[in-house]
């Protein structure tokens, strides 16, 4: 971790940063907007004093408001390790300028975003589903996605993993009197 | 790599039938058994005792203790009401099915709400701010439950369970084991049936049986569609006639085993009433 | 009725007396009215008969020798990958290949739809029938040659070479695109692999001057330096290469390479039809494991000849009514010979067990006898045994070889067939007659 | 054959049509390359690999357009062994998670157990102790090592060699057994815990290293022979499937797939996590770049693994293997990345915590999944059987691919 990493970025970016530099442990954070994706990805990218180029990993977050596209980075420079946070995809529509044109490795790591969470990635070549069957039609990794697990779950806030069985309190007492003599 | 073409080849051979003569490492295996590290897991199963027995007395504990909820226990308690299950339920046809609805895309009912009686929570939440959602003042939240609904709504166990964080094992566990505390809803009034040696001579059986038949349930159990409980007396009650039953405490007089037919089905038809 | 009371055994002789009895009699009616006529048939066209009964037993004999080689390449290769390998039925798991064979005679014979079903049926039996072809010109013994053809080389590439046509025929009927690349292959493989090995035999028929199989092996007779692996070394590591890639052994084993095409030409084949193929893959390891031995080791030729001139001459004439007696004898004073001494050595052996266990010494002891006598004593036995011997070596080094490497790349194969062992034949030719001008035979 | 019901193959009554395009419905290409996939020129056709093909290494499908034995393009078709495991973690709680992640790779689970686990001690702050960190170096050092047996085992396999599997997975089953001695089980260990280790060394597992050790460099090296010095091998894998550094870097490639690349990254040196900068090793590297290389390196790596597990044994500290940690785990809010070096490459564990009992986010990065992309790029053009070489040199395994 690198405070001067920290200030380069603030440096670099200035206004861009939707808020300040974040440090914890190894990792660094920023978070930027959505029409600054392709921008930041390219200044981080080809900066010689970043050079962040190479992409460890590429996946989307759904907060329930709105949807993320965070990158993680790594430096051929310093070996330090950027996250970058795309915040304010439109959660009904969300779309961004693909990272395929830095690194043609995200091509599947977007098609997989797109799978599980509908984002459209504008600029990549093949982006269709990847785990789903072709005419699958939700995005599973969104959180109005129920589990079974959830949904056995939702309505009676509580019950977990304990389920009752047991005397039907709202079956009247003509059902169960049927078969006697008397009534 | 060596220069001479097809030494590599050679070596390769060579080592090959080297290996053909070297003592080999197949276990054999229903002969031998394989060397398995006494820490092994393997499979979780119940161990029974020398009778055949099972030893598991169902107290939770392994189910509680394991970090990750795969041990998976369920059965249903004495008294043959609730099915307690802990543990990962999509082992179980009741959550395949679950998934086989929602794969297909078909709303998901939930059995839980579907068959317990809705109570209000609120008043729970109420008691259980008063004790801090505490979960050692298990006993004390309760009886306060208790004292609010009259009995133990499951839907009340479970949001003290979700609240206080404690495994619903044992707030049920708490709940069975208090006498005092119950979980059908108003059981106030009981029915009682003397099985002394001689009510039953004077025909006690045969009252039960019909008893039991009217009401559509077993001795022990409360009467599924009132606030009524079959149950056997403890002991004879000084000068009462014989067969005696015992109705809130009122011994039945004018009973013996020819009417008792027409005298349950007249007693079932105005509960039932 | 007497057929109720009848058991079952009784029923079928019920049924089967009166059929062999009416057989019988009109087999002896014909014989007795046209048996100078057939006689005289089969004696006119010996050669034919000859043919014909040699093709039976030579097919008769390829399916044992087929379940022998797949029980040595599952025991061979198992014992060096450090497995035990099958030992569960028969001795050391001898019998599992033959349980294997009729696993597969019992299973579903499917024909997948769109398949062209008479190429689809046919192309087993081209294959089998090529390989096991192929056995009739093979000289076990000088005396044990089905066909001693004159042009038995030339017979042997041309009938081996057929068995490419089975597998093509495979591969285009199956409907299957693994199979259509696999058919392929072995069709581009096979034809490209023939001339190596044609030409490569080119010097010895220049020093022999002849295409006969068993005038081949008679002019390497002498001591094992005789043999044509010493005389043409560079023939006889084109000639191996070659028909490793002629059998589709590793690491020539692209036809049916199944890390690529799945199991290549034999990909929609099941039950029996599949087995024709399998049988005759280690057919032909036999085959050509037999012909090397025959046209590079000496064939039946023992390494040195070492002459016993056996003087074991026994009339069995001269003991008149003995012979019956010791014959009858005999094997009832072994087998109490050999058990008392397991029935005295130990009071747990039962006394059944220990004339069981006497009886099977005994057997051992008098059939190793035998084989002996017959090894010493017959010389087709003798010629037998070396050739058998040699040949099966030769065997263990293709499953060595399968068990050790890797296979080699479909355009590495081609190209190492074109461009070294096709010039390197050609050499071999060329300094073969060059010498035998220079030098004479 | 448009509105008609399809006929079921298995239907005796049915008669096939002998037509072949019966069997082909065409797809509708959804994107620019699927279309420029499916276009077929003149004498190409389709082969479809999988998913039920003995060297997919797993249950994976690979559409190749040929032209003859040549690989014109290729498709990887995935989702055959598709979990859910995100999902299923978000929805069970920090605990759980690592369960359901153990089972993702298994040929390497400990390095599916260690991302998330260190992803969550960030967000927890947890401090694992010096034992359990020792611990947790030396188990992942012998899965490394049974990892890379098997996949000397598969690489030969795949070309053909059917002994050295046989081999490899005798190594591997004795460190696997070893393994199952100390943690319990032998495929999905689930062993490290948040905080530390799930049970201290015992005597039947530092025997069986022990003994494992006196004899393990001698053996492995000994089973390379059959594959190093073999000119078959040697010459199907040398300069096939080349993938320069600079490529590398770009498709986002890890590990020793990188590493034969000429890069040297690894994250235990780079980037280090638990005691690795205390430890010696080297980081082997190759210049070529083919699938010769990136197999040697691997054999490279396994000696080096072994050297730090003689270092580990050597410095082990005494003391608790987990650390104190209330049993219902509620961290702050907050990100956290965990990455191991793995031995396919960096395993990373992304997870979002919202304060409850269960992470809100979870995403699991696995390199296999990167990697698989590039056996399209490194075999055009090379033959079908190439694509085994490749494939295999690559070393995924799809069910860390398909999650």
């Amino acid at each position: 971790m690198d405070r001067r990493l920290a200030l380069l970025l603030a440096e670099t970016f200035g206004e861009r940063l939707l808020t300040p530099v974040r440090q914890r442990y190894d990792e660094t954070e920023i978070r930027i907007a959505l029409a600054d994706a392709t921008d930041v990805l390219r200044v981080v990218h080809d900066d010689p004093a970043l050079r962040f180029s190479m992409l460890i990993d590429l996946c989307g977050v759904d907060t329930g408001e709105e949807m993320h596209v965070v990158y993680h980075l790594s430096s051929s420079l310093s070996g330090d390790w950027l996250r970058i946070i795309v915040a304010g995809l439109d959660r009904t529509a969300p779309r961004i300028a693909s990272a395929t044109f830095l690194w043609p490795g995200a091509e599947w790591m977007e098609r997989e975003t797109y799978d599980m969470f509908g984002i459209i990635f504008e600029g990549n070549r093949d982006l269709r589903r990847i785990y789903m069957p072709d005419d699958y039609r939700s995005f599973p990794l969104r959180k109005d996605f129920y589990l079974a697990d959830d949904a056995s779950r939702s309505p009676a806030a509580g019950v977990r993993n304990m389920e009752r069985v047991g005397t039907p309190a709202d079956a009247t007492a003509a059902t169960l009197l049927r078969k006697s003599p008397g009534a | 790599m060596p220069r001479i073409p097809g030494a590599g080849l050679l070596s390769g051979m060579r080592l090959t039938l080297t290996r053909f003569f070297q003592p080999k490492r197949t276990v054999m295996y229903p002969e031998a058994k394989p060397d398995i590290a006494p820490r092994n897991r393997g499979r979780l199963e119940l161990v029974t005792d020398e009778h055949g027995t099972l030893k598991c007395e169902t107290c939770f504990q392994c189910a509680q203790a394991c970090p990750i909820e795969c041990i998976d226990m369920g059965g249903t308690d004495t008294k043959g009401r609730f099915a307690v299950h802990w543990g990962p339920a999509e082992q179980y046809a009741e959550r395949r099915e679950e998934s086989a609805m929602r794969r297909s895309g078909r709303t998901v009912p939930d059995a839980a709400a579907a068959t317990g009686a809705r109570v209000n929570t609120a008043k729970v939440d109420e008691i259980l701010e008063a004790h801090d959602y505490d979960p050692h003042h298990m006993l004390a939240i309760l009886e306060a439950i208790q004292a609010t609904y009259g009995h133990l709504p499951v839907d009340a166990l479970k949001r003290v369970s979700r609240a206080t964080g404690a495994w619903y094992a044992m707030v049920y566990g708490t709940a069975t084991f208090y006498k005092h505390l119950a979980f059908e809803p108003g059981v106030t009034r009981s029915i009682a049936v003397c099985r002394c040696a001689n009510c039953l001579v004077a025909g006690a059986g045969s009252v039960m049986g019909t008893l039991s038949y009217e009401f559509g349930t077993e001795f022990g159990r409360a009467i599924p569609w009132s606030n009524l409980r079959l149950e056997s007396l403890p002991s004879h009650l000084p000068d009462a006639p014989s067969p005696l039953v015992v109705i809130d405490g009122e011994p039945q007089r004018d009973l013996n085993a020819k009417n008792a037919a027409s005298w349950a089905a007249a007693l079932a038809g105005r509960y039932a009433a | 009725m007497v057929w109720n009371r009848l058991t079952p055994a009784g029923r079928a002789l019920a049924v089967l007396l009166p059929i062999l009895a009416i057989g019988g009699a009109a087999t002896t009616l014909l014989l007795a009215t046209f048996g100078g006529v057939i006689v005289a048939t089969i004696g006119a066209n010996l050669p034919i008969v000859r043919f014909l009964a040699a093709s039976v037993i030579t097919f008769l004999i390829s399916v044992p020798v087929a379940f022998l080689l797949i029980y040595m390449e599952m025991k061979i290769i198992a014992l060096m990958n450090l497995r035990i390998g099958p030992d569960r039925i028969g001795p050391a798991g001898a019998v599992m290949s033959v349980v294997h064979g009729l696993k597969v005679l019992m299973k579903e014979d499917y024909t997948p739809p769109s398949v062209d079903v008479p190429v689809f049926t046919l192309a087993p039996v081209v294959v089998y029938l090529a390989s096991f072809m192929t056995l009739l010109v093979i000289p076990f013994a000088p005396e044990l040659t089905s066909m001693g053809f004159e042009l038995g080389l030339l017979y042997f590439f041309a009938i081996g070479g057929l068995g490419v046509v089975g597998l093509m025929m495979a591969g285009w009927s199956s409907f299957n695109k693994y199979s259509l690349l696999g058919g392929i292959r072995a069709a581009a493989q096979a034809i490209s692999y023939e001339i190596p090995l044609t030409l490569s035999v080119v010097g010895i028929v220049i020093l022999t001057g002849t295409l006969s199989l068993p005038k081949i092996v008679a002019a390497q007779d002498g001591s094992f330096l005789d043999w044509f692996i010493f005389r043409q070394p560079l023939a006889a590591i084109i000639f191996f290469i070659a028909i490793t890639a002629e059998a589709n052994r590793t690491p020539f084993d692209n036809t049916e390479a199944d890390q690529e095409i799945v199991a290549g030409f034999a990909t929609e084949y099941s039950g029996m039809r599949f087995g024709f193929f399998f049988f005759a893959e280690y057919v032909n390891v036999f085959i050509v494991s037999a012909l090397f031995s025959a046209v590079f080791l000496g064939g039946s030729n023992p390494p040195i000849h070492i002459d016993l001139h056996p003087q074991i001459l026994v009339d069995l004439g001269a003991l008149g009514i003995g012979l019956p007696l010791i014959a009858g004898l005999a094997p009832v004073v072994g087998t109490l010979l050999f058990a008392a001494p397991l029935w005295f050595a130990s009071t747990r052996i039962k006394g059944w067990q220990a004339l069981v266990g006497g009886f099977l010494i005994f057997g051992g002891l008098s059939t190793a006898a035998v084989g002996i006598w017959a090894f010493v004593m017959l010389p087709p036995v003798a010629s037998l045994i070396w050739f058998l011997i040699k040949t099966f070596t030769l065997v263990f080094t293709f499953v060595w070889m399968r068990g050790t490497l890797p296979r080699a790349r479909i355009d590495q194969l081609m190209g190492f067939a074109w461009k070294w062992l096709l010039p390197a034949s050609l050499l071999n030719i060329f300094a073969t007659a060059a010498a035998v001008l220079v030098a004479g035979r | 054959m448009a509105g008609q019901m399809r006929p079921s193959l298995d239907d005796p009554r049915v008669a096939i049509p002998a037509d072949s395009s019966w069997y082909e419905p065409a797809p509708t290409p959804k994107t620019e390359r699927q279309a420029e996939f499916l276009t077929l020129r003149e004498g190409e056709m389709f082969v479809n690999m999988g998913p039920q093909h003995p060297s997919t290494h797993g249950v994976l499908r690979v559409i190749i357009k040929v032209n003859g034995e040549k690989v014109v393009d290729l498709d990887p078709v995935l989702g055959y062994l598709h979990r859910g495991v995100e999902k299923l973690c978000e929805n069970a709680d920090y605990h759980q998670a690592i369960c359901y992640t153990d089972p993702l790779e298994y040929v390497s689970s400990l390095f599916c157990e260690a991302a998330p686990v260190a992803a969550f001690e960030k967000l927890m702050d947890v401090d694992v102790p010096r034992r359990a960190q020792y611990i947790r170096v030396l188990t992942m050092e012998l899965n490394r090592i049974a990892s890379h047996t098997l996949f000397q085992g598969w690489m030969a396999l795949d070309l053909g060699g059917i002994t050295p599997i046989l081999w490899s997975f005798i190594e591997r089953d004795e460190i696997v057994d070893m393994l199952a001695a100390l943690t319990g089980q032998k495929l999905l260990y689930n062993y490290y815990r948040i905080g530390g280790v799930n049970g201290d060394l015992n005597h039947e597992f530092m025997s069986r290293l022990g003994t494992w050790m006196s004899r393990a460099a001698a053996q492995i090296d000994s089973n390379l022979a059959l594959i190093n010095e073999n000119e078959i091998f040697v010459r199907r894998t040398r300069g096939l499937g080349v993938l320069d550094a600079k490529t590398a870097l770009k498709m986002g490639v890890t590990g020793p797939n990188l590493r034969a690349s000429g890069v040297p990254f690894d994250l235990r040196r780079d980037r280090p996590y638990l005691v690795y900068p205390e430890l010696e090793f080297d980081v082997p590297t190759r210049d070529e770049g083919d699938s010769l290389a990136r197999y040697l390196v691997r054999m490279d790596e396994i000696k080096q693994s072994i050297r730090i597990i003689d270092q580990v044994l050597h410095e082990m500290p005494d003391g608790p293997v987990m650390a104190k940690l209330p049993r219902l785990l509620r961290p702050r809010p907050g990100r956290a990345f965990g990455a191991v070096e793995g031995p396919r490459g960096v395993y990373g564990t992304y997870a979002i915590s919202d304060g409850s009992d269960q992470p809100f986010r979870m995403r699991i990065h696995d390199p296999s999944f990167v990697h698989l992309q590039l056996v399209g790029p490194l075999t055009k053009g090379n033959l079908i059987a190439d694509t085994m070489a490749v494939m295999a040199s690559l070393d995924p395994v799809m069910g860390g691919v398909d999650k």
